[in-house]
């Protein structure tokens, strides 16, 4: 393989990117297309304080479940953490913040980071305190609406079918959920991908996240964890 | 709940009236899963995930599991012929565009207003909204399907909810084991009861006042 | 061809969504990937006082350039009319009223009509006259914003390569550009496509528009003008 | 503007200095257009066209055009390995999310600041600002290629600029067919010049004061 744009690395070279503290942002939905070889990684890694921003907290053993059963985050930003018993646990005992966002509009605040949008009006949840405690208010047209935030991270990792050499990336069927937003939001993003094929090889009207917005691509060790379903 | 399969199948089969062809159905997890099973051969709708699939079929046969092809609640589908993937934001697009025709859902409580409740129990059970709000407060149709009373013998349709509230004034039909309920502007209308129960066992176990319909249908188990 | 949906119809059938005084949004790009056989029998049909909502105003005789040649259009609302003089000359004797919108501002206007939002933070042309005047400004986190707001309209006329019997769409190179975004933001979505296909001849992962958001499709004649370059 | 062909290949020449490989650019129209031809062979680049192309190849031969792969005025292009489509929105998202590394555009005015008008003559010409906001606000490196006097003979280099701002204090590099200039905190530096002009032309032509770097590069004609 050649390696033109020198985006085409290794696990142990991307690990660099990763520190206490940091903002990380995932793909997935439930562990479905969340990058399992990276997850390890950090886990491996052993770094704390992490500040984890994606669709939900994926089961205990499943997805980025792991990061949260080991403590690894202080605070995570989702929609759902239902499937995920020790993040309640987490939660309840003042371990883990947890901010909760409507599922639809978590997607929207990570699209917005992506595109270079700050901030957008929402209607969903005005009535709902956990949802509107603390956000702006704006009256447009007779109605009144939530300020909803941009999300980015310091490091965003998504889970991918394909990439060729610059980056661009397809998903597998209902994989791709959230990754192409989370891709767009990253500081610096990684997608782990099942297999690395030559410039030219993706058909340029299939590709779903132009590599433009793609730092690091590494080869995928394959799904580690058992499906909540097996 | 230990609530039997004929009850769940009753209920799954009426929420099935409400879809005609050609419509977009987002259903959520439990009895509402059952619905497709109860709807015409011929006719033809397009389920919804919030992951970002239009187009969802029955479950697969165990050992043809694709671990890329899953709900919103990561278990298994399969696809219909005409089905498309999108991301996340684009499936939530359809929703709140009013693209998405009918939610079945099911619901820790209901109130006369139509209020829904169905995400959180304080001090219990925080899982977070999910995509409950969106659908609630923007799918065109909202249809609740669960059981009459809790675990508990307490109502779940009830004057005005106790639980903390997914979206006010959402919720169009109510479906449970003993009847139907339209939700309208002077409150509940009962329009079906499900035989053998009868409008004093409805009564009974409602925690709310309730208009009943002028003709009401009876559907027997 | 099966209609199991009942969205295949003709030219003729979908007259009847087009009326005067209504709003218009298509999809296209300096003429490229503007419907030809819906523009023309827009323009057929005679109906005026249009207002107009898309990237800009073609070419006089190239895409939605020919409504406004025939001063189909009391307003318009793109982000260049510059290809197209008599857009301007309209536009200076008073007779076409054109709001213009930064064209990655009007392409997120758009698609936050499309996905049912509001309106959205910009800092894009703050401090243009033309851009800011009488839009709103938000402060947050110490930075001011324009408040930009959704468009939609009541159809939404797009072109496509391909449609299926539920009226997925795929679309042809650089001809994509600001389609599926319109596609979403109709009230009704009409797309002009160049071949129809049965139910499950494309590939989900490849489908850019889903039929969700397509009322009707129609056959298309073929692009009925020559382009600038030729 | 009647300007020769060897003062835009040098103009053009020298922006394709900027661009190092990997990088994502985005040309105008005009001498920008020629920047491509500058480029060494083994220089990855990836062309961005906001209309939603990244991988822009060079032009098609007559014949072989594609009306649906043009570039966003509207012209015929071609692709070069691994490019890709998007919509115009994600687009638009690459500018403003910083991933278009450099943006090489014409202008009616530049001043000393750094400010861009390039979109507008009031009363005269008013197409609307297309992309032209975004990238001089959002690109990473903002460089302006123009002849250095209008044709009055009037310059372009200004103390403050007469015509609308397209964006304020956003130009990091001029390159016209007399010199180059960098944008500083300090105001203009020039840094090179194209010989046989001089110091003293540019002076003349210049309607702004301006630094001069202590090694003046001269690149020859």
């Amino acid at each position: 393989m050649k390696n033109p744009f020198g985006k085409i690395t290794t696990l142990e070279a991307v690990m660099e990117q990763f520190h206490d503290g940091m903002t990380l942002m995932f793909g997935g939905f439930g562990g479905v297309g969340s990058p399992p070889t990276l997850i390890e990684g950090i886990l491996n890694k052993g770094i704390v304080d992490i500040t984890l921003i994606g669709n939900d907290t994926g089961f205990p053993h499943i997805g980025i479940g792991k990061l949260v059963r080991e403590e690894r985050a202080k605070k995570v930003i989702a929609s759902h953490i239902g499937s995920n018993p020790i993040a309640g646990q987490l939660m309840h005992t003042g371990k883990l913040e947890v901010e909760f966002s409507p599922q639809g509009i978590l997607a929207e605040r990570i699209r917005a980071g992506g595109v270079g949008l700050a901030a957008f009006f929402s209607d969903i949840g005005m009535d709902n305190e956990l949802v509107s405690k603390n956000k702006p208010r704006f009256h447009l047209d007779g109605k009144d609406y939530l300020i909803e935030t941009a999300l980015t991270a310091e490091v965003a990792i998504v889970y991918a079918k394909k990439a060729d050499e610059y980056g661009n990336l397809i998903y597998d069927k209902s994989a791709r959920n959230t990754n192409p937003l989370v891709a767009m939001a990253g500081d610096i993003t990684i997608a782990e991908v099942e297999e690395i094929v030559p410039l030219g090889s993706l058909d340029p009207d299939e590709i779903i996240t132009p590599g433009v917005f793609v730092d690091f691509v590494i080869p995928s060790k394959g799904v580690n964890w058992k499906w909540a379903w097996e | 709940m230990g609530m039997g399969v004929e009850f769940r199948n009753q209920m799954a089969k009426r929420a099935a009236e409400e879809i005609q062809n050609g419509m977009v159905v987002n259903l959520g997890i439990g009895i509402p899963s059952l619905v497709p099973n109860h709807l015409a051969k011929e006719t033809m709708v397009m389920f919804h995930a919030e992951n970002g699939i239009t187009g969802m079929g029955p479950s697969p046969a165990i050992g043809d599991e694709d671990e890329n092809l899953c709900n919103a609640g990561g278990f298994p589908v399969t696809l219909t012929s005409g089905a498309s993937y999108c991301d996340s934001a684009i499936s939530f697009g359809m929703i709140r565009r009013g693209r998405v025709d009918i939610t079945i859902l099911g619901s820790l409580e209901v109130s006369q207003s139509g209020d829904l409740a169905n995400w959180i129990v304080p001090g219990k059970k925080v899982p977070g909204m999910g995509g409950a709000m969106e659908l609630a407060q923007k799918a065109k149709k909202v249809i609740v399907v669960m059981n009459h009373s809790d675990k508990y013998g307490n109502p779940k349709i009830v004057t005005s909810c106790t639980l903390p509230l997914t979206s006010a004034g959402c919720v169009d039909l109510i479906i449970t084991e003993l009847a139907v309920f339209m939700v309208t502007e002077e409150g509940l209308l009962l329009t079906e009861l499900f035989t053998p129960y009868s409008l004093e066992n409805v009564i009974e176990k409602t925690g709310c006042e309730f208009k009943v319909s002028e003709n009401v249908r009876e559907i027997p188990y």
